[in-house]
């Protein structure tokens, strides 16, 4: 984790003299600024950052990152970013995918990875459509999305990205939005202090293939309305004017206006991203607009131990109590015998 | 007990064969780290049954154990057996085709029950009477009856005592052969520390079978005396862990630490077991949740700065493919170890094979040359480990090395190769001076340097698209792709320059030159060996570099008149040799049943060519 | 879905000619058992059965179905089955999984065909190792576990098979054990009803490599106490008095005493497999004892269209709305001109 | 109008080029379309960046649309333009090295300015003036000030004003060449029929352009007759959607369902994309999670009876290789598509390259062998994807069908072959007579029965692992897999029977045999023509039948003292012919830059053979 005195970086610093060649309007670019924002005021040396990805439009956000970096092949973000973390967990590991490369041909990597909790930074760029390839439907695509290859609507149902992080025993999961940059900046800094996979949706749009996707939620004029940012031990109160709220009504979630109805700010629950039970987690995950709003910030930040920590005291514990130090005592040991 | 008179021999097969939960695996291992450690050169051959447990009593069910030792070198473990330990009727009649005419045959008499031989399938209902049976010198031993009869106070359950009944057996092969008995009984004495009445009751029941053979008359005793064999410490290794303990040497050598991603898979399994177990020598140790997360974390480990590696067989090798393309194109060391076992697909998961060459050599998409090295001995799997790691670790790729079924599992004593005996590994690390260019090139060898993260002012990124030469970033130029394409083929190609020279073993002035690789040089050697002595005038080259070929390849082929290829697959090799070195002639011998060669077929097929 | 009349169909005509080889005592043989008493009750065409499954012990199981089967290839048995029923979504499609053929190398499409919710009864053999290559730990081992690539004992932390359904918005799941031919038998006919991929975990004892490991819950001593067998529309409880039962206290499950500290049955939740919010649904799969008893039987059920109902639908759609009837109305169509 | 003198003229290239965003491919397309319409023959090669939109302005970020149209049979979309369209600095200076001596250069001087020119790394401050045009004949119009003149009283928005200047260039390409604006005119009826606005806008922009040229002096018209072509019904086709079609043939033909399970992959997508719109013909389209579920799901689809097809790119023809395993072992019928790409890994994804045939002929675990087509013009991919399925489901083996990324965007004017052009196809299925075996096999091909789920009667298990000749069932007896094995290689070798005779082109009693496969048969053709139009002996032969090779082959060969293999790759079907028939000596010519041969290229590297 590098040094513990804070580095005095700049966003700069973290920029590559590549240029960008993401479309013109593209979330990526906003999400590129918010992560160089974010590891500048991180703690870590510039060297220990390892940004992994795939493949995708997303992926090629390694290339525009002034650290190291690996371009990767389709859907493998996860296991590539696994084993550089495994192989040396000093580095700061930030693992950028996109829907399809993290939820398609990725799939299985991505819900190993979380499942050992591997202390990985990883931002899902989810834009519901295949953007490299040009528009293609995605596993986060709508029921009904006509695509190049759903030109009679989609029928795949799609997945729910946090809410296959909770079936895959997610510890942090986070949903922000690709120009909400400050929000953002909040998320990231919380995934680097979470150890363990920390999942960040990032709501994404794609201006050629899938623009306005999220417009109906993002949009200025509404955007109070429709959203609800959850923050930890803070009640989950949302509207432009921050009187409506959250209340669990038997197993079910409400959402009320506070001053009506006689419910006051009480009524409200606190968020608990910390309960290691994933059942509300999963509820706040599920909302859906119109019938609620839409959940960003840390829905889930909950303290596990990860693959790499107890990898890490596995090896020292065993070499510690070893007979063996060196390969000779393993190959003179057992049943040996000497010819003369 | 000596009082008999003992006649010497110089080689001797033994074959235990028996079901599978009959414990013959271990007898034999018994019986081989025995022999191994009175000094005999021992090769062993297990073969088993792809089911986890195949019906009782069935052929389909029978575990075999098959090991050769001597007086002299030995190389395979034998075609047929001197000795057959057959625990029932199916075993009998699944190995009687591989007994030698006079050999002795030991029977479990108890285990010829009407069911049993039903069960096995056998023509005749007392097979044990069988005018077959005329050439053979047959021990029929009550032995499942005298193991309970000697345990009937040991306060066992009957299941117990007669799981102990292959001790007898052992027993009683150990007085033919005048082996002594303490090495097992060390090792039931560490083995079942924890259960006492279990340790006694082995050692009661090998002693047993011991006196039994002791007591019965009629049964000569053999003495196989010590190989002169080289000096030095041996011990017995089988080639899934020479493999593992060549990795770690590489990683120590090259003081860098270990990291393996792999998936488990007949029958390569026991690398990654070894490794894992390798922990307490700070071995990272990844079992992955698929082969492609396997290969894909070890590129990972390795952009990190680890010594990466990944093993598998043949169905992972396919599914890997992909992803050694992008260990290619990126340049970062990389050792895939392929444990060939039988095809296509599943095919004969726990049988032996060597039909992976050409998807190692060739089979990926774009140009993507990869060094392709194979083991040809159970121990020198160790050495080819060590070189794998050390041209991945010093030319920056990804390198296969292919063994098989057949050396993974066989065993040989081994002259111990420890840190002293072998050479440094020099990885071509940034060394922090001036800009660091991620593709500038030693321009000896093509090789680019090695910074991983961490390395501070060396920041970079690589990736599986083509790049610019020199500064690695992403180049869509169509002349640098070509420039790309043909560095990283000649990067390949000067590997020719630091492997050793291609050996020739046999006649020099003889017309026939044997070809082979990898698993089958114990038996090849044999028969080329056996030829020589027969008057035949026949050489031998067997290849470990495969890819490139060794630099004298072409002068060796052109000094013969007829080459043979033999291999365990269609003829892959031959195939190679014809892509790389046209002008010449390749006859094959190929051989496809999930078995290794005969040196008796070996011998018939050269033979015929030498007299052609 | 063959006629509608039953046949007259006996276990046997579903044994085939093959011997079985799985050990003596293994828990694959009781399941066997179980689904060939199953599709004797049930109304299909023997012909129209396809047992589909990847490689693994429990994936040797269709050689012993008198059925159409296929062992395919590890980790691929969803896919291979996927590709069945949408084939032909007539048959009566029976996936057969190991939890590593499903759950290791075959995770992903495992969640995709449940996302989909392919018309498939998928049955997971869980064993909680691999058993056909000699007991390596799985990704359902206990952590601490000792086995062939844990010599150390387990440090990756496992699935839940339940909640990964859950997470990739499974319709069905239901939990069976080996021993337990007549839940299992209920089960199978509630997973062949189910329209959508019905996925039964099944806990099955292997008795060579992970012997016991589910013993402290399944022995008949105490199998009453620590299990319980949920059905849709009855209250949730268990107990060698059936005097035990599940209750909700605010968001959360408690094990109460019908009959102390004034708990009645009216307190015991009556279990709704049909709701399809699936947070309490996820609680029950997460039970765990000594905490709670664990869950069996039919947990959720609950309607949606499968991706091979709703392909069929849109292919008849788009058929009767296209002008082309055969391929030369494609060649001929749009701007073509002829040469003379 | 047609005041002008019109130079009549045989052959033409053109190309236009801009940046990503000017809408270059369409423009192409259109003009191609006309030219076609009005009967010459046409090539098109469209080459666009990987990056869905790579920086404005930049020479990484130009695309370009080459077209080669004539009154005689055009083979390849030209080497040299006779005439560049460059909408900017960056597209001006891509492509200035790609025209021909004294050929018309078009460009847009609005978009000269200082910052443009400085994006794309110009080296003079007005490349306009630069020395280096002496040779050119020069248009510079004010395409995009002009187009906004005659857009200015549209109300439309400055945006899609500026957007429309592509169809100014086109006006005047047009006016040039003498074609009709009908055609274009009818497209933007009907694309933009729920856009009035736009629609007009484009109509008065190309009319404007077309007027333009017109209006200003100096400006030749050339008229490029009709081809004298085989009499017909043509469309234009690319190799994407001909191959889409050949399949949907081929499931007519065989009677059958069509299934397809893809993932998406530049540049294979297309296929995918217009299965999953033929939809309305019942296409089973199955967009999988990944290129395994895509192959598997096609297996299990054809083990259910469907016709199943999958269609990837090189990587994700890496990812299929242990299923197509699967598939030879169960025998089931299927074709796997691979539209070769720039590799190794991601490579230059968007490029043309032949690299992946080793992979496609032995990339595989185990004896794996399957049949492998390379369809060689954008049309027969047509063709040549209706005689996979015909091999693949009379023969119940899956087969490879090679096309690559310049067949698969590449068009052509295509004589339709309808159904009545077709043969039959006629799928070996079991017909419930008798007990089904399902591995007896039929004498002459070898090939098995096929019966599938919901035949009564026909209940059998089929999988990966070695079976028992004739019943099919699970089998380890060593020389039953030396048997299938041999039986598996000779059934695809046997398919040598009902493939056509390899076909010689050009001059038979010529020293010279120029050797070819797949995608590149337009530029050797057209370069061994030109060959013997200047006066030289010299042959083609061009493979599509690459395993089993075609009967005649090596009479072909034998023929020829000298032989040259040309590939977009390092040589890998010289290798494979040196495999096959090494006793002949083949040269290459390699090119690596994920672009077409030239034909100028091959003609010199021909003739220099030719005087060797
Ligand atoms: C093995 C392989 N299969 C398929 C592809 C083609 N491919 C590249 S990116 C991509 C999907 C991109 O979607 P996503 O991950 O959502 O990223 P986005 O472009 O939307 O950011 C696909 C299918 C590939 N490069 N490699
Ligand atoms: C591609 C591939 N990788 C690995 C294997 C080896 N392998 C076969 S079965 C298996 C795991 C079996 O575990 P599970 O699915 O739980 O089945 P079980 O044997 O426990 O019933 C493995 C790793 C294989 N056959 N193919
Ligand atoms: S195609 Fe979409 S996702 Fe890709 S760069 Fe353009 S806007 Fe972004
Ligand atoms: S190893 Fe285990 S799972 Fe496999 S057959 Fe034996 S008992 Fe069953
Ligand atoms: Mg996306
Ligand atoms: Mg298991």
């Amino acid at each position: 984790m590098g040094q513990i005195e804070t580095k005095k970086y700049t966003p700069k610093d973290f920029k590559s003299d590549q240029e960008i060649r993401w479309c013109a309007g593209c979330g990526d670019t906003a999400i590129l600024n918010s992560v160089q924002k974010a590891m500048a005021q991180l703690g870590h040396n510039k060297e220990d950052y390892a940004v992994i990805s795939g493949i995708g439009c997303s992926s090629r956000f390694p290339y525009y990152m002034n650290t190291y970096g690996f371009h990767g092949i389709h859907g493998r973000a996860g296991a590539l970013a696994s084993g550089v973390k495994i192989a040396n967990p000093k580095l700061s590991v930030w693992q950028i995918t996109g829907d399809g490369d993290a939820m398609a041909i990725g799939g299985n990597h991505f819900i190993h990875e979380i499942r050992r909790n591997i202390d990985v930074n990883l931002l899902l760029f989810n834009n519901e459509i295949y953007g490299l390839t040009k528009g293609q439907y995605s596993p986060t695509s709508k029921v009904g999305q006509v695509t190049k290859t759903s030109p009679y609507g989609n029928i795949d149902n799609p997945f729910n990205p946090g809410e296959l992080v909770i079936g895959s025993q997610g510890k942090f999961f986070a949903r922000g939005v690709d120009i909400l940059l400050n929000l953002n900046i909040d998320i990231f800094k919380l995934a680097d202090a979470h150890k363990g996979t920390s999942v960040v949706e990032i709501l994404q749009n794609c201006v050629i293939y899938n623009d306005g996707s999220f417009a109906h939620l993002t949009g200025k004029e509404f955007r109070e309305d429709r959203l609800i940012t959850l923050e930890h031990g803070k009640p989950m109160v949302f509207g432009a004017d921050k009187n409506k709220g959250l209340k669990l009504k038997g197993f079910d979630l409400e959402v009320v206006t506070i001053g009506e109805n006689g419910n006051t700010i009480d009524d409200i629950i606190v968020h608990d991203a910390k309960n290691p039970d994933p059942s509300l987690h999963l509820k706040l995950i599920n909302m859906q607009y119109p019938k609620y709003p839409v959940a960003l910030g840390v829905i889930r930040d909950v303290d596990a131990p990860s693959y790499n920590d107890l990898m890490d005291e596995s090896i020292k514990e065993t070499v510690a109590k070893s007979k063996f130090k060196c390969l000779d005592d393993i190959l003179y040991s057992g049943n040996t015998w000497e010819v003369k | 007990m000596d009082k008999k008179p003992i006649i010497e021999l110089d080689e001797v097969v033994i074959k235990f064969s028996g079901d599978s939960g009959d414990g013959m695996q271990l007898t034999g291992t018994q019986f081989s780290n025995t022999s191994a450690l009175i000094g005999n050169d021992v090769s062993t051959f297990p073969d088993y049954p792809a089911e986890i447990r195949a019906p009782q009593g069935t052929v389909g069910g029978v575990s075999g154990f098959q090991l050769n030792f001597g007086h002299k070198e030995i190389y395979t473990p034998g075609d047929y057996a001197d000795v057959l330990v057959a625990m029932n009727p199916a075993a009998l009649r699944a190995n009687l085709q591989w007994v030698k005419p006079g050999g002795t045959i030991i029977v479990d008499t108890d285990s010829f029950t009407d069911k049993n031989i039903k069960k096995a399938g056998c023509e005749e209902s007392d097979p044990l009477k069988s005018s077959k049976f005329g050439d053979f010198n047959i021990i029929e031993a009550p032995i499942t009856s005298l193991t309970k009869e000697s345990l009937k106070d040991s306060g066992l359950d009957n299941k117990s005592i007669v799981r102990s009944k292959n001790m007898f057996a052992l027993g009683i092969v150990y007085w033919i052969f005048t082996r002594p008995l303490e090495y097992t009984e060390q090792f039931f004495e560490h083995k079942f520390k924890k259960k006492p009445q279990i340790l006694e009751a082995n050692k009661l029941v090998l002693r047993a079978g011991y006196n039994y053979a002791n007591t019965i008359e009629a049964m000569p005793s053999y003495r196989v005396n010590p190989a002169k064999i080289q000096k030095g410490t041996y011990r017995n290794i089988n080639g899934n862990t020479a493999t593992a303990w060549g990795f770690l040497a590489a990683a120590e050598k090259a003081n860098m630490p270990l990291f393996i991603g792999s998936y488990p898979i007949t029958p390569a399994t026991e690398i990654l077991q070894e490794l894992e177990s390798r922990k307490d020598m700070g071995v990272k140790a990844f079992q992955a949740e698929d082969e492609i997360a396997g290969i894909v974390s070890a590129i990972g480990a390795s952009f990190a700065g680890n010594m990466a590696i990944t093993t598998t067989s043949g169905p992972g090798l396919a599914l890997k493919t992909e992803a050694i393309g992008l260990a290619v194109i990126a340049e970062l060391p990389l050792v895939i170890v392929n444990v060939q076992r039988g095809g296509p697909s599943t095919g004969l998961p726990t049988k032996t094979e060597q039909s992976d060459l050409l998807q190692a050599v060739v089979g990926r998409n774009g140009e993507a040359p990869v060094p392709v090295i194979a083991a040809s001995t159970p121990s020198n799997c160790y050495n080819y480990a060590f070189e794998a790691s050390k041209i991945a670790l010093e030319h920056m790729t990804p390198v296969i090395l292919l063994t098989d079924g057949f050396l993974a599992n066989g065993t040989q004593p081994w002259n111990i190769v420890d840190s002293k005996q072998l050479p440094e590994i020099k990885p071509r690390f940034f060394k922090g001076e001036g800009e660091y260019m991620p593709y500038a090139r030693d321009p000896e060898t093509f090789v680019r340097e090695w910074a991983y993260p961490g390395m501070k002012g060396a920041e970079h990124r690589i990736g599986g698209l083509e790049k610019m030469d020199l500064t690695g970033n992403v180049s869509y130029v169509p002349v640098n792709h070509e420039v790309m394409t043909n560095k990283r083929e000649e990067k390949i190609d000067r590997i020719v320059n630091v492997i050793p020279q291609q050996k020739v073993e046999g006649d020099a002035d003889a017309d026939t030159l044997v070809i082979g690789w990898g698993g089958t040089y114990g038996h090849l050697l044999t028969a080329v060996q056996e030829l020589r002595e027969e008057g035949h005038k026949v050489a031998l080259s067997h290849f470990n570099y495969i890819r490139p070929l060794p630099g004298n390849t072409e002068d060796i082929f052109k000094k013969y008149k007829k080459r043979l290829v033999c291999e365990i697959n269609l003829g892959q090799f031959a195939k190679y040799l014809r892509m790389i070195y046209p002008q010449y002639e390749y006859k094959q011998f190929n051989k496809v049943q999930g078995l290794p060669f005969t040196v008796t077929e070996l011998k018939k097929n050269i033979l015929k060519l030498i007299n052609e």
